[in-house]
């Protein structure tokens, strides 16, 4: 009961409103409908905009033995640098680190930690998606921690959404895959920065 | 731009409120009933007699803002726990703050027995017609065809029953001297609406018995619609049954249909009123 | 000066439910494009407030300050 | 002297301290202290109302409290069952309530020490033994719950509510008590230092308040301090006794009773009697235990306090159980096992490692 | 394999279970776990009710119950608190209800093991660490209730609740159980053997009827078999174990990785798990009581479990409380003390006998 | 001295009893009310369809003593379990009975619930504006005036409060169909209420919602009078409160004030029946 | 013969409350001086019973049998 | 606290309707008038006809020890021999009993004990108050036991009786009176009798 299988933990932060959940979401369906473990708590305090909401993700290839709330992560996803503090002192030397790179400001230690600046709200925005960073972001950490592949991650994404907002479904695929692209281009040089 | 000529219209804030911040969602209703009933005391002078005796629901969060002696009650208790401070401080002007899931279904039996025992206390309810502090589920009195979290198909009668109008059954008490029902869907609903509370705190006073307003609030975040539609689509669901207007004044009983047309004649007095350049609620 | 009234607009307090913009009857508040410190869209007023306070009513979170030309002085101008 | 069934004394006994509301629903044997209150407490000043149900006279006494009034309510243990929320959430909001529990036998010893209701509150349980027992504990009921700000719980039974004596009710003097700052009343409404009583550990805005994770600690905290300060018990002939009874309550005076007659034969029995439930009595069970052969426990249910008497004892002896489940046919009243000599058998037969005799069955009278 | 939160996964199992009936009441965090059953049972042929008020629900589970059905009911601590006199009297009515607590925290302990209501009736509690757990124990739950005709509660937590995993629901078969010969459906309404479930012990008139003193001794009886043969627990290193910790459901998954962990590390230390909370698993902590140096007891409340945990070791060796009440701002959530490294910390800190390190606190979310 | 021409009226004994005695005190109504009942089952061809859910109350005694199969509920929930025993078996006739004291006092909330939801069953009310197994204290349904134990002057509205007259309110919820009030103060309302207690159970075998039957029954023993008092005094104390007739027949609701008049005839007609030489309840 | 109808008191469960005594039309109801085996009065009958029912009706106890004389024999003898 | 002062001990038995509770009422509250210690306890099934009726009364001059419910008793009174049984056996030698002639047929041991048999019912029904046969019985046993005066007696008979029973109370003291007088007739003869 002792042996240990590849386990890929992340903690997400952000503040209320922008979807950091969703993703969490969207990231956890698509592993699992790879075949993957998957275990995710989230945690936020209710629909307020401004407050904080964050969530814990763990994706394995066996049987999950960790409990479900982490004292250490080997990655993160940041969309705001409002909560950071409390996730910052868990990170594992080498943590792989994405953030939002329009609302993340706190100064990041880059030689201990692989950090990935990605433009999320911008692209989404670009995109004609104000509200689409979080999936842009998902797209991104899929795409660079090489857990979920996009269709998987797509088909998440229609599992995660309730009945009453399907019509996102269209502009999420868009900033999801935009994501991915982007994520994957960023693949090679992160390899080589080390 | 503020202009030195001008004379301020009323405040900002109530002066009862002891700040600004809360933690409503955007396009809630209730912080304007709150606005009504502060208002209200205040303007009727009985600032140092007031009681608050707050239920559990999103208003709860309230009982920490408003510069008032408040009691905390449990979920559904407020009338009981209003019973037994008005017992012991007959002078004291008490009222229960609570919502539909307070009132009308945790604590459906608090309220009618403290109306028929005729209590000199005045309960407040705060319709929403869902559970909003729990994520929007349905209650007592969501009206059919009502969206609430689980019904998003809208409330089925066969399945889940039907509303209850509770000022009706509260009017037909023989402890209950006023009732009344408000609304915050547009401004002169809630002018209309303050000038319910003061009725009630009058008699209150008067120790004529038990006093009752009930105000239709919009929960945009239970409803699961646009923040901007709320007010509209409270005013077509349900408001269309729970009709505005006085249930029961010096003993005359109006039942809810009787008040359907009244009600209407009066929101356009009021629309004439506000482009005449508005309500002073000093006159009455 | 013959504006009828006037408002002042906290703008850092507004959560952006827009409900002020259908209460006023001469329709002279609209939502912001900047966004305040919450990461909401507030009311800015354009000319022609009658000062009837109807957003001042509709207001869950305060923001409104009214304010009302005097009769009296008007009455006087007359 | 007045001739007063045990239920009459206690109302006279709450009004002489000062209780001035009172509401409760009618439950056998529980009514008649109902009826006296509402006879009685008019008179006073105060007031008594019929609720209309169990949840309900809780509610009114808690707003009774909440102005700063001493206020009280009860039932049975099965209409207490109803009051489980707000007898835990009314502890949080550290209100002096007086519990009467005319329970239905001795049943009732874990919701009165436990906290029946979810959480980790508990309060103070005094357990009479009879009339006089119940004039002066009703007094210091009053006295401890505003001494601490805490729920004070009386628990009687059908006997001591209806067993009738000629007895004489006059106040009883427990020093200051700070005053209630606390309360409310409305005349700080608008003033900015309006007040709040609340379970829930907020105060007004502005004013730091603690939040509920430190609100329930402190609440914690304050137990601790009563558990220290307010144990207490009565015992007897315990220091060369070879076997001790534990027994509470109206049980407890027949176990005293018969202990006593054991002693003038030239048993060597002593007992222990707790008086607070809880906080109970562990280091008196704890040294009444040292060196004796075996403890005995007599409760008429099927054995809670016993829980608490191991707890005590901790292995120093044997603990074992002498009472037992026994009613009326109606399930309220006194069963057969209340009897001087049928305890007083099961107390040699422990005594003499002789067999235990079987629990008396009633005859039923339904 | 789908993704579901806990109290999906108990939903499902539920209704794997054969469970056709659902009523509550809305409080976090038992929400998601009613809106569940009410967006799945219609699918099963089952029904849900959004019950006015817990006290409404337990009454029409009640109900289901009595034709013969599965149902069950829930909240958290504080709204089972509201069902007390219904879970006393059920039990003596025999009827197998099933109730969840979501709780919040571990505060409940005491209401559910002494029984929150009045009486001496105990009814079996489940404690499941997690998802995996949940799923089999509430399908358990439905299985015992059956088989001992006694209420079953399986105590879950807010972790429990909204915790997310990938799980699979299977029905699980444990063997045959006895027909329900004592339900009731209209069938013999007139035939001279018409049937009656009652919590009272009376029967129909003109059959013998064991009346309320023998049907409540009927039912201790009961509790004492079931107390014998349904313990459940699972315990690891405990042989050579210097050190034995304590602790049930998540916080006890929490305590067993990090023992394991420890372990690894060559830490003499062992853990005990309690599964059946009533049945407590008095033997099993006795055995690993055997000498140990210590014995810690981790529990998220200010230590209830820790009175069971003592009386099963009776002084073998010093037992010492290393949890503490935790929560988040709201209270309901989860709170800071929940993480391994500050259990590891407080577990070590107990087995090098350093000094315990001080309780995190909250920062406030409100 | 019986006659062998003479053919039998009506049995001694509902055949739904099992055993003739009961330990109801001597006059007491709420036998009548279970005469007819019982009666009302058997008749309809009902017998193998019935469950009953009892309160707790003197009635309670009935549940061991009725051939139906039954559960046995807590003071006040009966209506809930009725609830359940219905949702799982939809086909069958429920009915509750209960005193006032449990359904109007302990259980308000319950059977106004059970009733807005439109529960298909039927809550039979025994109301003798007492609770009599206790003692004979006054209840929700106590009228001004009525003596009880802890009112022997009779009720005092200042103090005590008014009562309440569960019939208007149930009627006015939409989930409830059929809503009559009875009484057994004479042969004629004895007759009267069988007919009432057939309706409702028709009803709710047509599946039309929530049905009520309240009783007015008498409590010598809770009044402290001589059991032949009981009747008349029970007529002009309850009985001018709590008027008897139907309040809601097919959605069509009457208020007790209406019935008053109405009710004055139909009496006149039953004792006209009677000296015609008996009722005959199998005409309708 | 000609009495309209009868009934048969069964005295022993009878409680003695007089309830039949009032409710009888005709007034051929009144209440024993011997009690029965629970210590209570009892209803004895005097001749003229109409065979309404209204005693059956009325007792609690469940006491009365009702007999009628059949409509049609009567028809036959007129 | 072992010091035991002279206590007199009485169980009383009926079935209900007799005045079972009146006749102990009455006998308490007289010696309570007389500055006695008192103690009594009254076990009935409800306003039920023929159900059992009982009491415990303790009488004494100091301060009570024993608890309410007595194992052992010196007299006994029985309007009625239905529920006599449990008290039978718990008699003390010599103690004095106290049975209502018109139904008490149980055969008494009058060896052991002092029986006396009293015409409650016949003497009340001859005054023309056939209910009043329990006030006959208190009489006569106060007379005999020697427990309450007369006066004391009357007046205790008073606070007994509730604020609607007010038109019993004239009638109760004729046949207080009667029981009292006829008891002290009887005293003599019960002396030498043994
Ligand atoms: C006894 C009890 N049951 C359930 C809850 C959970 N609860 C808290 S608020 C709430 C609903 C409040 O709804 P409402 O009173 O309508 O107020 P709103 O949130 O809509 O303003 C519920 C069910 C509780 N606090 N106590
Ligand atoms: C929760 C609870 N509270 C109180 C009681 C005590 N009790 C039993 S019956 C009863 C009154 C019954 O009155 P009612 O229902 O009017 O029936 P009645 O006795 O008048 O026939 C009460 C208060 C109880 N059994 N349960
Ligand atoms: S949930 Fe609804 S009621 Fe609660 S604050 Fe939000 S909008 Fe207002
Ligand atoms: S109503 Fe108030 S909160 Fe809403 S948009 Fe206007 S100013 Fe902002
Ligand atoms: S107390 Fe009243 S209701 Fe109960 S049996 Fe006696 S008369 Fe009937
Ligand atoms: S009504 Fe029945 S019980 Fe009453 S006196 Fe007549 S026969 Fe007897």
């Amino acid at each position: 009961m002792t042996e240990t299988a590849a386990e890929t933990e992340c903690l997400l932060t952000g503040i209320g409103g922008q979807g950091v959940q969703l993703c969490a979401q969207v990231l956890a369906r698509g592993a699992v409908i790879e075949g993957k473990h998957v275990m995710l708590f989230g945690v936020y305090a209710g629909a307020m905009r401004g407050m904080n909401t964050d969530a814990t993700l763990v994706i394995g290839d066996g049987p999950l033995l960790s409990p479900p709330l982490l004292s250490h992560t080997g990655s993160a996803i940041a969309m705001h640098d409002k909560f950071w503090r409390p996730i910052a002192s868990k990170l594992r030397d080498d943590a792989l680190i994405l953030v939002n790179d329009a609302t993340f400001e706190t100064p990041l230690d880059t030689d201990r930690h692989r950090v990935v600046r990605v433009p999320a709200t911008d692209r989404a925005t670009a995109l004609g998606h104000a509200m689409g960073g979080s999936m842009v972001m998902a797209g991104a950490y899929a795409a660079i921690a090489g857990v979920v592949s996009l269709d998987a991650l797509i088909a998440g994404m229609r599992e995660s959404i309730p009945s009453y907002r399907t019509q996102h479904i269209e502009a999420n695929v868009v900033t999801l895959t935009d994501g991915f692209t982007w994520g994957n281009e960023q693949l090679a040089p992160i390899g080589a920065g080390a | 731009m503020t202009n030195v000529e001008m004379r301020q219209v009323g405040n900002k804030l109530p002066e009862l409120l002891l700040t600004q911040e809360h933690h409503m969602c955007p396009g809630c209703g209730e912080p304007l009933a709150l606005r009504g009933y502060l208002e209200a005391i205040t303007e009727l002078g009985m600032t140092s007699r007031a009681i608050g005796v707050a239920g559990i629901g999103c208003y709860t969060s309230f009982s920490m803002t408003m510069d008032v002696d408040l009691v905390q009650a449990l979920h559904g208790r407020a009338p009981s726990v209003a019973t037994g401070v008005k017992r012991m401080r007959p002078d004291s002007i008490v009222f229960t703050v609570q919502g539909d899931g307070d009132m009308v279904n945790e604590g459906l039996q608090e309220v009618l027995h403290t109306a028929a025992r005729g209590e000199n206390v005045t309960c407040i309810l705060l319709n929403n017609g869902v559970f909003g502090e729990t994520g929007g589920h349905m209650t007592a009195t969501s009206v059919i065809g009502q969206r609430t979290k689980n019904s998003l198909e809208g409330r089925d009668a066969a399945y889940h029953g039907y509303p209850i109008l509770i000022g009706d059954l509260i009017a037909r008490l023989e402890g209950a001297a006023y009732v009344a029902r408000g609304s915050v869907h547009n401004a002169g609903a809630v002018a209309r609406t303050k000038r319910m509370f003061k009725r009630a705190f009058q008699a209150q006073d008067r120790k004529q018995g038990f006093t009752f307003v009930e105000v239709l609030t919009m929960c945009p975040t239970g409803w699961f619609i646009p923040t901007l539609e709320g007010p509209d689509y409270m005013n077509e669901t349900l408001g269309e049954v729970h009709v505005m207007g006085e249930l029961k004044v010096d003993g005359v009983v109006r039942s809810t249909d009787e008040l359907h047309d009244e009600n209407v004649r009066k929101a356009l007095e009021m629309e004439q009123a506000l482009a005449r350049g508005g309500i002073d609620d000093h006159h009455d | 000066m013959s504006a009828k009234g006037s408002v002042t607009i906290d703008v850092e307090v507004c959560k952006g439910c827009e409900l002020c913009i259908d209460a006023c009857p001469p329709s002279v508040l609209s939502m912001s494009v900047p966004v305040n410190h919450l990461g909401y869209r507030y009311p800015e007023l354009a000319d022609g407030c009658t000062g009837c306070a109807a957003c001042q009513l509709v207001c869950p979170d305060f923001v409104f300050e009214v304010f009302r030309a005097p009769r009296t002085v008007q009455g006087a101008n007359a | 002297m007045k001739l007063m069934e045990g239920s009459e004394a206690i109302a006279e006994a709450a009004i002489a301290a000062g209780c001035k509301f009172f509401a409760g629903y009618p439950m056998t044997p529980f009514t008649e202290l109902l009826e006296h209150f509402a006879r009685r407490l008019p008179d006073s000043g105060g007031v008594c109302v019929n609720a209309e149900s169990e949840l309900e006279a809780v509610g009114m006494a808690w707003g009774a409290l909440a102005v700063g009034e001493r206020a009280a309510t009860g039932s049975t243990g099965q209409g207490l069952s109803l009051m489980q929320e707000s007898f835990s959430e009314i502890t949080l909001a550290e209100l002096p309530l007086v519990i009467f529990n005319m329970a239905r036998g001795q049943q009732d010893y874990f919701q009165s020490t436990r906290g029946g209701g979810h959480g980790d509150y508990r309060h103070i349980v005094l357990a009479p033994m009879d009339i006089g027992e119940a004039v002066a504990h009703t007094q210091l009921a009053f006295h401890l719950a505003d001494k601490w700000r805490t729920p004070v719980l009386v628990y009687g039974d059908y006997l001591l509510a209806h067993v009738q004596e000629a007895v004489d009710v006059t106040p009883v003097e427990f020093g200051p008590l700070p005053t209630k700052d606390w309360a409310v009343d409305g005349t700080l409404t608008g003033t900015g230092r309006s007040r709040i009583v609340s379970p829930l550990g907020f105060d007004k805005a502005g004013r730091p308040s603690e939040g509920i994770e430190n609100h329930l600690r402190a609440i914690v905290d304050k137990q601790d301090r009563i558990a220290a300060e307010e144990v207490r018990w009565d015992s007897g002939f315990i220091d060369d006794a070879e076997t001790v009874i534990v027994a509470f309550g109206p049980p407890g005076k027949f176990v005293k009773y018969v202990v006593q007659a054991l002693r003038a034969e030239g048993e060597k029995i002593g007992y222990v009697r707790p008086i607070t439930l809880w906080p109970f009595p562990y280091e008196a069970v704890a040294r009444a235990a040292e060196g004796v052969a075996r403890v005995g426990v007599f409760e008429l249910c099927a054995g809670q306090m016993i829980d608490d008497v191991r707890l005590g004892v901790l292995g120093r002896a044997p603990v074992s159980f002498i009472g037992g489940i026994s009613t009326d046919g109606s399930g309220f009243g006194v069963g057969p096992l209340l009897d001087v000599e049928l305890i007083r058998a099961r107390i040699l037969a422990l005594h003499r490692d002789e067999p235990m005799p079987p629990l008396p069955h009633n005859e039923r009278q339904f």
